[in-house]
């Protein structure tokens, strides 16, 4: 198991490397560049060259990359042309922000879809079935940032209420933390919840059919023993690979409800780091979440081991 | 003596889209206390549909028993009890094992667990005693070091282990009556030549009766003391294992006995045909489409039930010449 | 194919889904004669203006007529649905046939790409392709056609895997039959059906990300209509004119849902466990 | 049990779901005291819903104006406008100017940084030689080109001479850009982009971006009594809509909205809106490199062609008048452009002068605008139909911004729908812009008469005279049309009723010096 | 019935097995260790041995399905693991596999007459109706109805399949075919149609038969000679009457006397093995069998007994077998 977790974590040096490379060039290819998104309507040639210059940017491409890569490695990721600020630490207080918010959706969904999933795969085919599937279906179809709007103007008109402003670590208040991200999180959540649904159901009725939910029946235990001990511990491999790719999807696809929501996540710093073309924070990002991507793949990979004994990896 | 278990003209439907087909019909047998009693048949022959309506485990729907009564220890009607009355029969007073051991056992839990299970359900043992209880009967299906395979999971244990796992776990409350739909099917032979030995040792160890659901005829005649041929959802033929061998009275039983590859003669024997489909099922004997001694009749009337020796009942216009000719 | 339309008859909840998908179809295709006005024609004297007779879903600030953008609409999203969903799936499906079937360097080499874009964030990897290709309908298609090839690569190997392992493949090689031949005739027709289902559902999540795609500002280039467009469009009108923002969700939500039934139906159809 | 099991996840449903209703009754009741007694709350901190994160707070560097409406808070200049857009003092008491290319400034005293050091003549002069050295690429630096020293006289005054007589250098001194800064804060961080220390209203307490810029009042002040606010927190809300409800339900005491939402936020309870004409102006630039746009008559006709009432109407409801290089906020600068010829919507005259330039069918091109702004897609978009009426087909290119300012720069485009800001001084709206020379012109356009007149502008110090000179400037550029000058749109400031003696102008929009906020 | 057609000298087929981080070799799987026969033209060679003897490796590796890791093996004197990609694939004219699995060794998306004329095409620049000619011929002698051609294969019974797998086999007219366990999916009834088919093909066409099957019923059947396999080496070979009256080898005893019978009043002395078959991973050292052998002795632990042939015909590999 522990040679299996190393080999996967030195089969990420490839990928990172490639995502490294790839974001870096696909970053020099975007036209426009920090000088003149900085300078705007003021740009003077002068300004340009000084900024270019202080940026690195008069340098070879090779040497640009070397030098950003070197960096990494030794942990630093330099510091954002915009603000100035530092850019790991940035990245570190944001993920915060988009971890939990990834997790409260995620969370959101289950308690939405699990049930849901398993009635309708019980009562497979029937008024019932159709039902659940139809609203797990709404959830996935309706774009993010409408149901979000919706939500907000609803909200705030009919009930006068608006999440409060000015986001606040969970650590610091966690009741007006939990405030701000339920609203989010159930946007989020809805959406996640169709495919959930959707895999618990069909792995469930998968699971139904196998040979030992038989001698579990035929050793006297009721259906509910049958279905909670039995059915859904199984089922819980398939759904948990597609929560995983949701949970790694969420974390860097939350950038349009972070916005709405006025939310400081890495999706916005991204967002506006390629607004803005500020190089190394796009480049540091996207590199932290793949790499918190990569790690999450692995460790739903070595979840399924502890959930599934016969999954052992060498 | 009375039986342990009685089925009465037991049928079973099955329904599909807007129509309902019959797939196991007229089915009348008895198992004696200790007696294992065999049913034999093709795939598709309904035996083992008929085992898990006994367990009151048909897959319903679409399954359904449309009519009959199964009697246990001769007062109580299986079919008529509560969903929570037959759970406590079930894996308690009768336990059954089943064809793949592969898959038969939940890969998710250890031995212990899945032994334990059955314990939680039917008795009020301690832990401790439950274990006591676990570690007795694995010694007792004849696996060494219990302690050690109670914690391992079923994909580490080999297809004859698991087939002994299954049947301490239907041994475990001591059962009157043991369904073993298959159990040797998957095995290889020196493997299924233990498992088979195994089940007769407990036989006489917890008299407990036996039915015995096969296709071999081979295990049939290793262990049965009773046997029904089953032929498309019906019982073709019912006796005691050496007349069946010896005398046999249904053609379809001959033709199985015959097409017994190798050991009987040198010439190979096949029964032509295949068996019908349950949409395609001939209106009157079943067999009559792949019968050798098939007679007009036996296309329009499907024949009786009767006794046409001691103790020997075939389901055969052959033996019921006389009313043949009056219908 | 017959058996599966046989079937595909009994599976009512299919049947919506293969209906609605084919009035989306048909409104796409015959959009153009179908619309009363012409979808970027402004009529400034009755901007804003309530479903009426003459603008049956209403009019937006513009005074453009809804109904005929929402059925212009119907054109561009699904041909973004359709063409992106056919770049990825076109690459997904040589990438992982060939991934799949040789299983060698070329394998790892095509699996860690796909790791590459697979661990690049949907949205931000779309938004950056459409930043360096610039922002147009072809380009976001291009995009989302790239984010979605490693799904299908995915997909298509591991179905190629699992057929790569059945006798029917021994017994093509036992036979003499030569590598490319088996590739074609015995192992791609044989992964389809996952690929099927896997191109119904993919479809729907291409009109959500071209929908997000312009929330963000990229995507198609007014005054042409798309529905994700219009929806984003109609944000800040939700309030004093609904009709802008709810005749393009309206739409959205029952075509991603049909998409979604057929999926739905064709995967279990398609799945020889549930047969 | 199934069924208990059910009832216990409606249970947590429900109690997520109450948890943020119990909040919102809080909140609400909070938004209905709002407009209630005449007391001051007890919190005088301010809300302020932001539209856009601030790009950096160095005020020589950062010119965005997200970031300025930032720093203007922090940092003073020497001088600053008034109303009528005529330079004050400000960090100056007065100033003097012995001749042409002589100014004398002295300080006021007793101003005091906010980390507690007074500031003198050696921080001013620190500050301008900042922004005058390369080295620090300020965006301010072409402004002061013609200084050509700076002498400290004495801790309370300093003297600037030019190398030649420099007309806008006073409202180039005013500009927020030319703010003074403490020369020991620099040296210690490198740059003002994290450490801000001004002598302004407002100390900077915390910047996270994304998330808000908290602001906290300076003590010591120079004007007595002011601020009145004990704090500004600026929250970062991007999102139209967000904003809306954000104000609507008082969670923010101020925020901006654009025109299209002006009419719901007008129907709130609670809230009132405060505009101000401002000093930007729309405008479509013309590629004068390249065909068809190199012919002035093709300019001309597309000018004759737009109806810029509708533009008012349609993008900005209303809110918006007509406006040439100079737009009517700058005051005495600006000319009244309805009455110009080329204001005069004529789809007959426009074709002839098509027809004359060889177009008589007229084009196919590409009108490219910024993504970020629906104002200018939706003046794309207007655009785009009303030029059909002359026969010119264009096809909408939406940029993405970091996109659209290399456009810009690059004048790499056929017609780029943009807005501009026309600064303080009519210099930067003529000369800046459309001067051969000027470091905004991208529209590769040179006219000598308007490069003479600029260059009169520049040197001319007697107000008069330059007003009647930029008159002329302006008449001759909307002539030529380098650009399509179309509407300058109101601002609307949405505040809380709670929010007192706040009301924005064109010169200093975000004034909340004496701002208080009521119960 | 004199002329060798195939010969297998010393043949391996091991799998490795790889661990740790970089994925090293650590091992084998000796699921084929040494194996050595004969099989004579027109006859009819059994392989017998219980899941996990490595049987069905052995099949796949003598047509280089699987490719052998070591010894030899002579189709015609000629040893064709020396033989190009090219070469190999002409010679698959003369060698066909007959599948275990009716169900999934079938393409299903091809029809009858697609898969029976498959090798045809494959084979020979031939026109289509030449081809259909030959197909129809084979169908009709497989006996399938040649109204079926066009249908699909799960629109048949598992016999049916079979029938098809074999015409596809059978159509190139090869001298050797591995069938590897054809009839043990298959029902019982059907199970004899599917023999007395291939039993007569092999008369028809001069067929030599390589059978694989775990049922010794079956194999005693059909057999002109029998290998009993037992961890991956054969541990006993003889004509079929011999093996089965006189067995020499104690697996080959029990794995008999395990055999059900057919009769309810013979009783069988009955030898019952101990325990599973160890893991071909890691064989036990010496004689394979000794840990379950009942007659065991101190030299089987050690002593690896040799592939000896000890009466005419008749090869065994056990020290207790005197010569």
């Amino acid at each position: 198991m522990f040679a299996y977790i190393l080999r996967r974590l030195l089969m990420l040096i490839p990928v990172l490397f490639g995502i490294s490379v790839f974001i870096f060039l696909i970053m020099k290819m975007i036209p426009g560049d920090v000088v003149s998104t900085i300078l705007g309507t003021e740009a003077t040639d002068e300004a340009r060259s000084q900024l270019e210059k202080q940026f690195g940017l008069n340098l070879p491409i090779y040497q640009q990359y070397l030098q950003w890569m070197g960096g990494v490695l030794t942990g630093d990721f330099g510091v954002s042309l915009r603000t100035g600020k530092p850019i790991l630490g940035d990245i570190i207080s944001r993920f915060g922000l988009t971890l939990e918010l990834t997790l409260l959706s995620a969370f959101i969904s289950w308690i939405i879809a699990i049930p849901l999933g398993i009635v309708a795969a019980l009562k497979r085919n029937t008024s019932t079935d159709f039902g659940v599937r139809i609203i797990s279906l709404l959830g996935v179809s309706v774009p993010n940032f409408a149901l979000a709007t919706l939500l907000l103007l609803v909200l705030s008109l009919a009930f006068s209420y608006y999440p409060p402003a000015g986001y606040v670590s969970l650590f610091e208040e966690p009741m007006k933390n939990l405030q701000m991200m339920v609203l989010p999180a159930f946007v989020l959540g809805t959406a996640m919840a169709g495919a959930v649904m959707r895999m618990t159901r069909s792995s469930i009725l998968e699971v139904l059919r196998q040979d030992f939910i038989r001698t579990i029946r035929a050793k006297g235990a009721s259906e509910r023993i049958v279905i909670f001990n039995h059915a859904l511990k199984n089922a819980m491999i398939p759904i948990l690979t597609i929560i995983g790719m949701q949970i790694g999807t969420l974390l860097g696809g939350t950038v349009i409800i972070e916005q709405i929501f006025s939310l400081p996540g890495l999706g916005q710093m991204v967002l506006t780091a390629i607004n803005q073309r500020d190089y190394p924070v796009v480049q540091g990002a996207v590199l932290f979440i793949a790499t918190v991507f990569v790690l999450i793949n692995l460790f739903v990979d070595v979840l399924y081991s502890y959930l599934d004994p016969r999954i052992t990896y060498k | 003596m009375a039986p342990i278990l009685q089925i009465k003209d037991l049928q079973i439907d099955v329904k599909m889209d807007e129509e309902v087909l019959n797939v196991v019909k007229n089915i009348n047998l008895e198992i004696g206390k200790r007696e294992i009693y065999g049913i034999v048949g093709e795939s598709g022959s309904g035996k083992s549909l008929t085992s898990l309506a006994i367990m009151g485990l048909l897959a319903s729907p679409p399954l359904q028993v449309s009519k009959g009564e199964i009697f246990f220890e001769e007062d109580k009607d299986l079919l008529k009890l509560s969903s929570r009355e037959l759970r406590k029969i079930r894996g308690n007073k009768i336990s059954m094992i089943f064809q793949e051991p592969m898959s038969a056992l939940d890969p998710l839990f250890t031995i212990e667990d899945q032994l334990m299970e059955s314990l939680k359900f039917h008795t009020k043992l301690s832990k401790k005693e439950m274990k006591r209880a676990c570690v007795k009967i694995i010694e007792k299906v004849g696996i060494p070091r219990p302690e050690q395979i109670m914690k391992e999971y079923p994909h580490q244990l080999s297809g004859g282990m698991r087939q002994r796992i299954m049947i301490a776990i239907a041994m475990l409350c001591n059962p009157k009556l043991l369904i073993a739909d298959e159990p040797t099917t998957a095995l290889d032979v020196t493997i299924q030549a233990q498992i088979l030995d195994l089940m007769k040792e407990l036989r006489d160890d917890f008299e407990t009766s036996i039915l015995m659901i096969t296709h071999d005829l081979g295990v049939i005649a290793e262990t049965c003391q009773r046997v029904a041929v089953m032929y498309a959802g019906e019982i073709v033929e019912e006796t005691d294992v050496v007349s069946l061998f010896h005398r046999p009275k249904h053609p379809y039983t001959k033709g199985l006995l015959k097409s017994m590859v190798g050991d009987r003669s040198d010439a190979l024997y096949s029964i032509p045909g295949k068996v019908p489909s349950v949409e395609q099922m001939p209106k009157g004997c079943r067999f009559v489409t792949r019968c050798p001694e098939a007679m007009d009749i036996c296309e329009k009337v499907s024949p009786d039930d009767l006794e046409v020796a001691d103790n020997h009942r075939c389901k055969c216009w052959l033996y019921q010449k006389e009313m043949a000719n009056h219908v | 194919m017959k058996e599966i339309i046989a079937r595909l008859k009994k599976d009512k909840v299919g049947i919506v889904g293969v209906i609605g998908v084919g009035l989306v179809l048909v409104l796409g295709l015959f959009g153009p004669w179908l619309s009363p006005h012409d979808s970027t024609e402004m009529y400034k004297e009755h901007m804003l203006e309530g479903p009426s007779a003459t603008y049956w879903f209403g009019t937006d600030e513009f005074g453009r007529d809804i109904f005929s953008r929402v059925v212009e609409g119907a054109r561009v999203s699904l041909y973004v649905g359709l063409i992106s969903v056919g770049i990825g799936a076109s690459l997904g499906f040589v990438f992982g046939l060939i991934a799949g079937f040789f299983q060698n360097w070329i394998d790892n080499l095509i699996m860690r790409i796909m790791d590459i874009l697979f661990a690049f964030p949907d949205i931000l990897l779309a938004l950056t392709i459409v930043a360096v290709l610039g922002p147009n309908l072809e380009n976001t298609m291009i995009a989302i056609g790239i984010v979605f090839t490693p799904v299908f690569t995915r997909t298509v190997r591991a179905a190629v895997i699992a057929v790569k392992e059945m006798e029917f493949i021994t017994s093509a090689k036992a036979i003499g039959v030569k590598t490319h031949k088996v590739i074609f005739r015995h192992v791609s027709p044989n992964v389809l059906a996952p690929f099927i289902v896997q191109s119904t559902l993919a479809l729907s999540g291409a009109i959500l990300t071209e929908a997000a795609l312009s929330f963000l500002g990229l995507g198609i280039q007014p005054p042409n209509p798309s529905w994700g467009a219009m929806l984003n469009e109609s944000r800040q009108y939700m309030e004093i004119a609904p009709w802008i923002a709810i005749f393009p969700a309206l739409f959205i939500i029952v075509t991603i849902f049909c998409f979604n039934l057929l999926g739905d139906s064709l995967r279990d159809l398609l799945d020889p466990k549930l047969k | 049990m199934k069924k208990n099991w059910m009832a216990l996840l409606m249970g947590i449903v429900m109690a997520t779901l109450l948890l943020s209703a119990c909040s919102n009754e809080g909140s609400s009741n909070e938004a209905d005291a709002d407009g209630g007694s005449g007391e001051a709350a007890t919190e005088q901190v301010l809300k302020i819903g932001n539209d856009q994160e601030p790009a950096g707070l160095d005020p020589h560097k950062v010119p965005a104006h997200s970031s300025i409406r930032i720093y203007e808070k922090i940092y003073d200049s020497l001088l600053t406008f008034d109303e009528d857009m005529k330079v004050q003092p400000e960090l100056a008491e007065k100033w003097e100017q012995p001749d042409e290319t002589t100014y004398v400034f002295t300080l006021r005293e007793g101003v005091k940084f906010h980390n507690g050091r007074e500031m003198t003549a050696e921080d001013v002069k620190y500050s301008f030689e900042r922004i005058m050295d390369e080295e620090t690429a300020s965006i301010a630096k072409s402004y002061f080109d013609k200084v050509e020293s700076i002498e400290v006289v004495s801790p309370t005054e300093i003297k600037f001479t030019l190398s030649e007589p420099y007309a806008p250098f006073l409202s180039y001194v005013a500009s927020t850009n030319a703010a003074i800064v403490a020369k020991e804060v620099v040296e210690e961080n490198g740059d003002l982009n994290q450490a801000a220390v001004g002598t302004g209203p407002f100390k900077l307490d915390e910047w996270l971006p994304d998330n808000h810029v908290k602001l906290s009042k300076n003590e010591d002040y120079y004007k007595d009594g002011q601020p009145k606010l004990d704090g500004i927190t600026y929250l970062t809300m991007k999102d139209e809509s967000a904003r809306l409800a954000a104000i609507r339900t008082g969670e923010v005491h101020v925020t901006t909205l654009s025109s299209q939402s002006i009419p719901l936020a007008e129907k709130s309870d609670g809230v009132e809106i405060k505009s101000y004409q401002s000093t930007e102006y729309s405008y479509v630039g013309f590629n004068v490199n390249k065909e068809p746009f190199n012919d002035v008559k093709v300019r001309q006709a597309i000018s004759l062609a737009v109806d810029r009432k509708e533009v008012a109407d349609v993008v900005w409801k209303g809110d918006a008048v007509l406006s040439g290089p100079i737009p009517e906020s700058m005051g005495q600068w600006a000319i009244d452009v309805s009455q110009e010829e080329l204001y005069q919507q004529n789809i007959e005259k426009a074709k002839e002068l098509l027809a004359e330039a060889g177009y008589e069918d007229g084009f196919e091109t590409v009108i490219s605008t910024a993504s970020t702004y629906t104002d200018m897609v939706d003046t794309a978009q207007l655009l785009q139909q009303q030029l059909e009426a002359i026969g010119i087909k264009a096809e909408i290119k939406q940029l993405e911004w970091g996109q659209y300012i290399d456009t810009w720069t690059n004048g790499d485009h056929d017609m780029l729908v943009g807005r501009n800001s026309s600064g303080s001084d009519p210099d930067r709206s003529i000369g800046f812009f459309f001067s051969t020379d000027g470091s905004a012109n991208v529209w590769g356009f040179s006219d000598e008469k308007i490069d003479q007149l600029a260059e009169e502008g520049r040197t001319t110090i007697d107000p008069e005279k330059r007003v009647e000179i930029y008159n002329e400037a302006q008449k001759r550029v909307i002539e030529q049309t380098p650009n399509l000058f179309l509407v300058s749109p109101e601002k609307f400031f949405i505040v809380r009723d709670s929010v007192d003696n706040y009301s924005p102008t064109a010169n200093e929009p975000e004034n909340f010096n004496d701002v208080v906020i009521m119960e | 019935m004199s002329e060798t057609l195939l010969k297998v000298e010393a043949l391996e087929k091991f799998f490795p097995v790889k661990a740790g981080i970089f994925k090293r070799t650590k091992g084998y799987v000796k699921a084929v260790n040494d194996v050595s026969f004969e099989v004579k033209a027109k006859e009819t060679l059994s392989l017998v041995g219980e899941s996990g003897c490595g049987k069905s490796t052995l099949g796949r590796s003598i047509l280089r399905i699987l490719e052998p890791t070591g010894g030899k093996v002579l189709f015609n004197d000629k040893n064709i693991l020396d033989y190009s990609k090219q070469d190999l694939r002409k010679m698959r004219r003369d060698m066909q596999l007959v599948f275990q699995d009716p169900y999934s060794s079938l393409n299903p998306r091809m029809t009858v007459r697609e898969l029976v004329s498959e090798p045809l095409y494959t084979h020979f620049s031939i026109s289509k109706m030449e081809a259909d000619q030959r197909v129809d011929e084979i169908l009709e002698k497989v006996g399938l109805p040649l109204e079926h051609s066009k249908r699909y294969p799960h629109q048949f019974s598992g016999g049916q399949r079979q029938r098809i797998s074999i015409a596809r086999a059978l159509v190139l007219k090869p001298k050797l075919v591995v069938a590897d366990e054809p009839v043990s999916a298959l029902d019982v009834s059907i199970q004899a149609q599917i023999l007395k088919l291939l039993v007569d093909l092999q008369e028809e066409f001069d067929l030599t038969y390589l059978f694989i099957s775990h049922d010794l019923n079956v194999v005693k059947h059909i057999s002109d000679r029998v290998g009993v396999m037992y961890l991956g080496k054969i541990m006993e070979l003889a004509d079929t009457e011999a093996l089965y009256e006189e067995p020499l080898h104690p697996y080959t005893k029990a794995l008999l006397s395990a055999v059900p019978t057919s009769d309810p009043l013979v009783k069988k002395e009955r030898i019952i093995l101990k325990g599973d078959v160890p893991s071909p991973t890691d064989p036990p050292s010496g004689c394979p069998f000794h840990q379950r052998c009942p007659l065991a002795e101190e030299k089987c632990q050690n002593v690896l007994p040799e592939f000896v042939q000890v009466r005419p015909k008749h090869w065994v590999a056990c020290h207790l077998v005197e010569q």
